[in-house]
């Protein structure tokens, strides 16, 4: 079909494609700050540590190599092993109550309620408050001689124990009960906002179905919230695997070493014990962590589709 | 228009609802009982900070103080001792507002520009970059503490407030870029479009177009980072020097040197002064935040 | 016996009144369409209907049952939204099933009704897919079997084709019709599209600001609107309006005086009035032969549109339409003789707007 | 010029004893104290003074425990060879024990000044206590083990250790000079031979940790001196910890041989160890500070400071020649044990940091978990001992 | 002199070519719409003309410059999007004028220019007034009006009315028309609404898979197709096909034989080959006489749509649609003559789809 009025031929003509490096040049200066954090911080940094692992570095950092050393001695500390168990422990909990509580809270307020703003805000601020805070009012709150077991026991229930910053088997769980306190309100904001972008014609569509409520969110909802939990277990996850602050400030790492974490763990070695190089093998291994977990995410997350 | 327009028997009107049904009851119930789990370490520092000693060591935590004091407040904020130094929080306070001003203002800059850059300028490898501070989000950042201390230094910017401030803005990027980059992408392309055929440019359109609408997440984003920064302690602590530590320190001190028996009421008012300022930001603008989170984290 | 009867509805959401007084009878098997403006309340009706929306005065009855107080899935309903709101993470047949599992049917006798569903409907090959793999059509049929499998005594559908293409909304409406004639439920239909009003509808009920303006079959909303409204609510392009008076049997408008003569009128036939009349019902070329109402006019602007041709003019003083063969041969600048049949236009009271 | 001086000396008799450094320099010369406390352990303050002598910024002094942990910097070239300053004023002569000063000496320089003399072998009792049990005060471990039980039917916690590891770590330290002996000690700490850790003296010695840990079980504090301070109310017997606990009697007005009665070497074993803690002066390039780096160094050795300071925290001082009249019963106890001559090294410079974590670690889960045989953790640490350089 | 000139110009997204080898002249003040299905390139083509979109490889010439490689402010183009995309948070007079400060323009010719294109649109009422407090209308002749101000050469309009009802549609779409009648620019126009098309085009150029299927007037793509997806694009409803063969002036399909003398042929006339025929161009009633082609049909289904009616019917076995007067009566199941005039028919090879 004809479409031209002369020969569709290209015309002689001067003017070349610029470099493409040079295209939108100003985009490229300004996502420097990016770039460079990208490179120099995050990649960079891991990189230093990464290559310190191997070394023998004591109180500064030296590149005296040990080889596997650090990773032999790492495996075989037993403080370790139980900081990874702890949070694991920590983690697979935390990770289920705060999506859980996170949820339920979000769907709660998400029924035309009353006084929607005051539960809210009521969930929403321990979030506002740094852990050193929320490891302090519930070390005390959680103290057998001053909190909750003396208060049930003034009461008349002598026999009651509720004693978890005290008892190594269950210190987890007075960590648990802190660390939900002060994030899950952020989840749920999360979750609300979620909540509040999903179809209003799909609840009635589950409505003249005859689906129950909380079969409909079971079902329906939950599923249809994909990217919201997606985004809540980013946020989730990057907070255990750092989960340091609280355990410092309610328990640090005791009783015993019932309550450690690897981060606690690496921090300890690099700084108390001057043995950076175990810190940085340590710290290695939670990227790893990191990195075996995330490529898998990502790679579904971004490599099968592209998306916006 | 009916055949017959006028009402018949059986139920009309309103579906009758009982105000305690079954629903309201778990509804409700659930909620309270919720909210009073949130809301009781609150209240057991409030009350707590009210109490004298002797009445701490009597009562109990959740009981009302009987007579209330306000000296450990006054204590806390400028008497409390830190080594030999003995004015509280009051000492702090000015450092964290020096630190935090320029801290949110850099990092969120810095991070709305990323996810603009992101978000409508892509170029090669762009989305390398951003996937590699989406994994920098999972770095547990005592592992940065040296290597940046060597950055810092030969950037000749250890100890001094604007190292602070850098690595407020690096540590706060990786998650506000995201933030930026989802509430950005959902601005029609066709509004960036209209402005380059306007002839504005990269920072143009930045500042006279995205900027003006980015209202919700930059409430989001500003909440997030004076959270972040007026509660931080090992950065403050690290990278700067006594004259300009923050208000955590102070409060830590405070709360982790014991003299004697633990002054509990004191340590509860500093707590509570210390987080007065991101508390007062919640709870100004709860509405705001959800309404941002929803436009900024939901989507992408 | 009514299918849907409804008594004086009324609904609030706080002060504001979205439904007043609202009385409607829709017969058995009959094919309802609520048509009006964005925000008219025709989808606040229906919730009203499915109860999906608490009402705050009125009844309503389905099959003669007093449901004002039954919950949706009782109520004998289907609905199909305009979005379809299919459960994304679901197979077509989880989305077809998912209601009756929920009653507990048996295992048997939900598979025959999700098998008979799908072959009215042909989506059997696609009964494995999920809905983000299917087409917009595809998806409507989905939706609509959701309602089809719960053998429902009413269709209720809220614009399902609003969000579609101009070609896959021409072939989906006849879908539908073709569907309400093989199973001869009773249908209620909102849409804002008259297209779509006009060829599915057995009535047609245009609603504004809450209420019914008009309940009639499409012929005669279109031939003989109740109000001023609704006459320049249907037709596209929508009808001239002359202002002028009206006296025994003429008509003053702009200057003219345009003989009526074979006009109908119903009421009273003087004092100020609106004259309405369709552009395509102006006569051009031979057709003008024996009409009462004949002038010349100058062509303003000419839009081809294929089968016809949309010629803008300006008669007594006022703005004017009319369509010709698509093959006409105008050109703007022209003049033309056009003119009125009185027996195909419409009077309406200044003051009232209704029809006279 | 301004000395900023970072020190984590923060509960009420450290800090009282850092205020006479502090008001010692300030009026002795025209210099400023800057106080720099950081609140926690060595293990919070630690990597921020490290990281500011890294980051070129570093701070005009700051407390370190000498021993090896600041090795490395001086290695580096980080810290201020105050060899000088030391021999002008012949602090050899007049440090005592001598083995505090080598301490600070790396290829024949010096490099900190040592300030004081602590160790970990006391026990305190709680005379209180025992009045309301109606017990006489112990006058060794094994009475006092002994009395435990009724004591703990009085509904007092016999010993009181807090919850943080160090407390466990060092109590069992104590306990393992005490019970075990110098000789046996010696043989572990200092030639690290984990074969005497798995004979029959250390066999002892976790078997009387296990004891202790039952003891202690009821002790819900965290800070050792809540736990100090349980002792100085009357609410447990007894409390394993060095000698700066002193302070925290003295800070309550509490009268040793009055209110309380300190064991050291938990009376069996009178010796004392010679930790402490020692002031380094990082490297500065201004010339102000240095001099007054010069200046506090001095200071901090000078008799008076010396005098004040230790007689504020309840630490030994590290000159011979001080006239401490003033000085309490633990204190003149201590004192008569070092003019004695019976002191052993630190476990801080015997062994490094990272194994000293280590024990610390064996030992505080060892005293959480009921569950840990004696056996096993004697294990344990023999196996820990036997990777010691 | 050519307004705009495309040379070989290709797109590809990664993988995706969705521009391939694309040649195209527009006329010095030509409204030229881009007319295809959803995906088939037309706003990727705008975009390469405004310099949105970085092409693959080609050349774009506006005014006999090559602008390949400029940026968008710099071709001497305007563009009109789909949702308008006004700057929020800015005055009427700012959206306006945001262009010309970028330009750093002087104040007074800024105004000046703001101040005429705001008479040309009658907009000045609404020159303080944000985009939020303006109607659908408005909104667009501001999104012009931006476009007006920079004096360009070119206007690009990408489907700028298809978030409308069809009531403003329609009357927006008179109202581009005739700015254009004013101005004279060349308009490139994209949309996927062939009535826009047919009613706003002096040349209509159909894409379909990144590709021009046909340039031309739009009385020449509706009267003579260039083939057949060409033939079923255009024209609602679209046209009927009945598959079959061709030999010497007779079309054989599904049994029946039809004279097709009259019939234009270009080229070849035999061999495997589908005729088309237009609903509005079958003839009832009186028209039949002297029709060639004549059958009698049953009607199936009958779809009322006010102005005219719609039947549905099977002929030679084909489903087979037709348009009749909106007056006319006529029943489901009824019996009906219908005839065709081959004059009036399309024909395409069966297998390139092409035009015979
Ligand atoms: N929850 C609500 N609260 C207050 N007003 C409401 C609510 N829902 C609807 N309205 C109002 O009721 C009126 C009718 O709304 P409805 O959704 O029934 O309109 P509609 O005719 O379906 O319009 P559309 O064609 O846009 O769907 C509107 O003016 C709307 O603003
Ligand atoms: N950024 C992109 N990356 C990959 N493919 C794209 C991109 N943008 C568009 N496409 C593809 O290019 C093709 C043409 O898109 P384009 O937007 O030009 O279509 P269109 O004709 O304007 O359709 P519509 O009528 O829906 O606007 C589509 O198949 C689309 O999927
Ligand atoms: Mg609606
Ligand atoms: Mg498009």
């Amino acid at each position: 079909m004809r479409t031209t009025d002369t020969p569709p031929a290209l015309r002689e003509d001067s003017s070349r494609p610029p470099n493409p490096l040079f295209r939108n040049l100003t985009a490229k200066l300004a996502s420097l700050p990016m770039v460079l954090t990208a490179l120099v911080v995050f990649v960079g940094c891991t990189g230093w540590t990464i290559v310190h692992s191997f070394t023998g570095s004591k109180l500064l950092p030296k590149l005296k190599w040990v080889g596997f050393d650090q990773y032999e001695k790492l495996w075989n500390t037993r403080r370790w092993l139980v900081s990874i168990e702890n949070l694991a422990l920590y983690g697979i909990f935390s990770l289920c109550f705060t999506l859980v509580i996170g949820f339920t809270l979000a769907a709660l307020l998400d029924r035309k309620i009353r006084f929607e703003a005051a539960f809210r805000t009521i969930f929403l601020y321990p979030f506002a408050l740094s852990f050193i805070v929320t490891g302090l009012v519930w070390q005390w709150i959680l103290n057998p001689d001053l909190g909750i077991q003396s208060v049930v026991r003034s009461m008349g229930f002598t026999s009651f124990e509720f004693d978890p910053l005290y008892n190594a088997s269950i210190v987890i769980y007075g960590l648990l009960i802190a660390g939900l306190w002060q994030g899950t309100g952020f989840v749920m904001v999360i979750m609300l906002a979620g909540l509040r972008g999903i179809d209003e014609d799909v609840w009635k569509a589950a409505r003249v179905d005859g689906i129950p409520v909380w079969k409909t969110y079971v079902r329906v909802i939950i599923p249809m919230m994909r990217p919201v939990f997606i985004t809540a277990l980013v946020v989730i996850t990057s907070g255990i695997i750092k989960v340091y602050d609280l355990v410092v400030a309610m328990t640090a790492g005791g009783p015993g070493i019932a309550s450690e974490v690897p981060a606690k763990y690496v921090y300890d070695r690099m700084f108390s014990s001057q043995n950076l190089g175990q810190g940085f093998a340590a710290s290695t291994m939670m990227l790893l962590a990191v990195v075996v977990v995330l490529i898998p995410w990502a790679y579904l997350e971004f490599g099968g589709k592209k998306h916006d | 228009m009916t055949d017959a327009a006028r009402l018949l028997d059986g139920p009309r009107g309103p579906k009758p609802t009982r105000r305690l049904s079954r629903r309201n009851i778990i509804l409700y119930g659930t909620l309270s009982v919720m909210a009073l789990y949130y809301a009781l370490p609150l209240y057991v520092m409030v009350v707590t900070s009210l109490k004298g000693m002797p009445e701490i060591r009597m009562g109990n935590i959740f009981a009302p103080p009987v007579e209330i004091t306000f000296e450990p407040w006054v204590k806390a904020w400028s008497e409390a001792c830190t080594g030999i130094n003995c004015d509280g929080l009051s000492r702090g306070f000015w450092n964290s507002v020096q630190i935090l001003v320029p801290s949110v203002i850099l990092s969120i800059a810095v991070a709305s520009v990323n996810g603009y850059a992101l978000s409508k300028w892509r170029f090669p490898g762009s989305e390398v970059f951003f996937t590699i501070l989406m994994i920098g989000v999972f770095i547990p950042y005592q592992v940065m503490i040296y290597p940046i201390v060597i950055l810092l230094r030969e950037l000749g910017l250890y100890g001094s407030l604007w190292g602070l401030v850098l690595v407020h803005t690096i540590f706060g990027m990786p998650l506000l870029t995201l933030l930026f980059r989802n509430y950005f992408t959902s601005v029609p392309d066709e509004l960036f479009k209209a402005a380059r055929v306007d002839g504005a440019g990269f920072w143009g359109i930045y500042f006279r177009i995205m900027l003006p609408m980015a209202l919700p997440i930059l409430v989001v984003a500003m909440i997030l980072q004076v959270t972040g920064i007026w509660n931080d302690f090992l950065f403050g602590v690290i990278y700067t020097k006594p004259e300009i530590y923050p208000m955590t320190v102070q409060l830590n001190n405070i709360v982790n040197s014991v003299q004697g028996v633990k002054e509990y009421n004191v340590n509860m008012a500093a707590t509570l002064l210390t987080g007065l300022v991101p508390l007062t930001i919640y709870f100004i603008s709860g509405k705001l935040f959800v309404r941002g989170i929803a436009a900024g984290a939901v989507k992408g | 016996m009514h299918s849907v009867s409804i008594r004086s509805l009324d609904l609030h959401f706080g002060a504001v009144k979205v439904l007043q007084n609202l009385d409607l009878d829709i017969h058995d098997g009959e094919f309802l369409v609520l048509l009006g403006s964005s925000g008219c309340g025709k989808s606040t009706l229906l919730n009203c209907i499915a109860g999906l929306l608490d009402v705050t005065d009125g009844q309503i009855f389905i099959k003669d049952r007093n449901v004002t107080w039954m919950e949706p899935s009782e109520r004998g309903i289907g609905m199909v939204f305009q979005s379809y709101a299919l459960y994304p993470q679901m197979t077509v047949e989880g989305n077809l099933s998912f209601g009756l599992k929920n009653a507990r049917m048996p295992r048997a006798e939900i598979d025959e009704r999700v098998a008979r569903a799908a072959r009215i409907l042909q989506i059997e090959p696609l009964l494995k897919r999920k809905p983000g793999a299917l087409s917009g059509g595809q998806r409507q049929r989905v939706a609509i079997g959701r309602a089809l499998v719960r053998d429902v005594d009413v269709f209720l559908f809220d614009e399902p084709l609003s969000n579609l293409d101009a070609k896959l909304r021409a072939d989906l409406r006849v879908e539908i019709k073709r569907l309400h004639q093989k199973l001869s439920n009773t249908m209620i239909y909102v849409t804002h599209d008259q297209v779509e009003a006009m060829t599915l509808a057995d009535r047609i009920a245009i609603m504004k600001g809450g209420q019914i303006m008009q309940l009639a079959t499409p012929a005669e909303i279109y031939n003989r609107p109740g109000n001023k409204y609704v006459a320049d609510f249907i037709g596209s392009p929508s009808m001239n309006f002359l202002e002028g008076d009206l006296s025994d049997g003429h008509f003053t408008t702009g200057g003219e005086n345009l003989d009526i003569t074979g006009y109908p009128f119903e009421g009273p036939a003087t004092g100020a009035a609106t004259l309405g009349v369709r552009p395509e019902h102006v006569a051009t070329g031979h057709d003008l032969q024996g009409l009462p109402i004949q002038a010349e006019v100058a062509v303003e602007l000419v839009e081809p549109m294929g089968s016809d041709t949309l010629v803008w003019t300006t008669f007594a003083g006022q703005s004017f339409r009319f369509r010709m063969d698509g093959q006409a041969e105008v050109r703007e600048r022209d003049t033309i003789r056009i003119g009125i049949d009185p027996a195909k236009a419409s009077f309406f009271d200044k003051a009232s707007e209704l029809r006279l | 010029a301004d000395l900023e001086v970072t020190h984590w000396w923060t509960s009420g008799g450290e800090a009282a004893a850092v205020a006479e450094f502090a008001k010692a320099f300030n009026e002795g010369t025209e210099h400023n104290w800057v106080d720099g406390a950081i609140a926690g352990s060595g293990g919070t303050a630690r990597p921020i003074i490290v990281s500011r002598i890294l980051g070129g910024d570093p701070m005009g002094a700051t407390q370190l425990n000498h021993g090896r942990q600041a090795e490395e910097l001086v290695e580096a070239g980080l810290m201020m060879d105050l060899t000088e300053i030391a021999e002008a004023e012949g602090w050899k002569d007049v440090v005592n024990p001598p083995s505090l000063l080598d301490a600070c000496t790396l290829d024949g320089r010096i490099y900190c000044a040592p300030i004081n003399i602590h160790s970990w072998q006391w026990m305190w009792l709680s005379h209180k206590a025992y009045e309301d049990a109606g017990l006489d005060v112990p006058q060794n471990w094994d009475e006092f083990v002994a009395s435990a039980p009724q004591l703990a039917e009085a509904g007092k916690i016999p010993l009181a250790v807090g919850g943080q590891a160090w407390q466990s770590n060092g109590a069992f330290g104590v306990m393992s000079i005490a019970i075990a002996g110098i000789d046996a000690w010696t043989d572990v700490f200092v030639n690290k031979n984990e074969e005497t850790v798995m004979g029959p003296e250390y066999t002892k010695v976790f078997e009387a940790a296990a004891v202790a840990r039952e003891l202690s079980k009821d002790t819900k504090v965290q800070d050792w001196n809540q736990a100090t301070n349980l002792v100085i109310t009357g609410q447990a017997g007894a409390q394993i910890m060095g000698d700066w606990a002193q302070g925290e009697f003295a800070v309550a007005g509490q009268v040793a041989g009055e209110d309380y009665t300190c064991l050291p070497g938990l009376g069996a074993n009178e010796v004392i160890d010679t930790g402490g803690d020692a002031f380094y002066f990082p490297v500065n390039d201004d010339p102000e500070i240095t001099a007054a780096q010069k200046e506090l160094a001095s200071i901090l050795m000078s008799k008076e400071a010396q005098v004040a300071f230790n007689l504020k925290k309840g630490s030994l001082p590290v000159r011979g020649d001080v006239d401490l009249s003033a000085a309490n019963d633990c204190m003149k106890k201590g004192l008569k044990i070092l003019a004695d001559g019976g002191t052993v090294p630190s476990g801080d410079m015997a062994l490094s940091r990272d194994i000293l974590d280590e024990l610390e670690d064996l030992l505080t889960e060892f005293w959480s978990d009921h569950s840990y045989s004696p056996e096993d953790a004697q294990k344990a640490y023999a196996e820990i001992i036997s990777r010691a350089e």
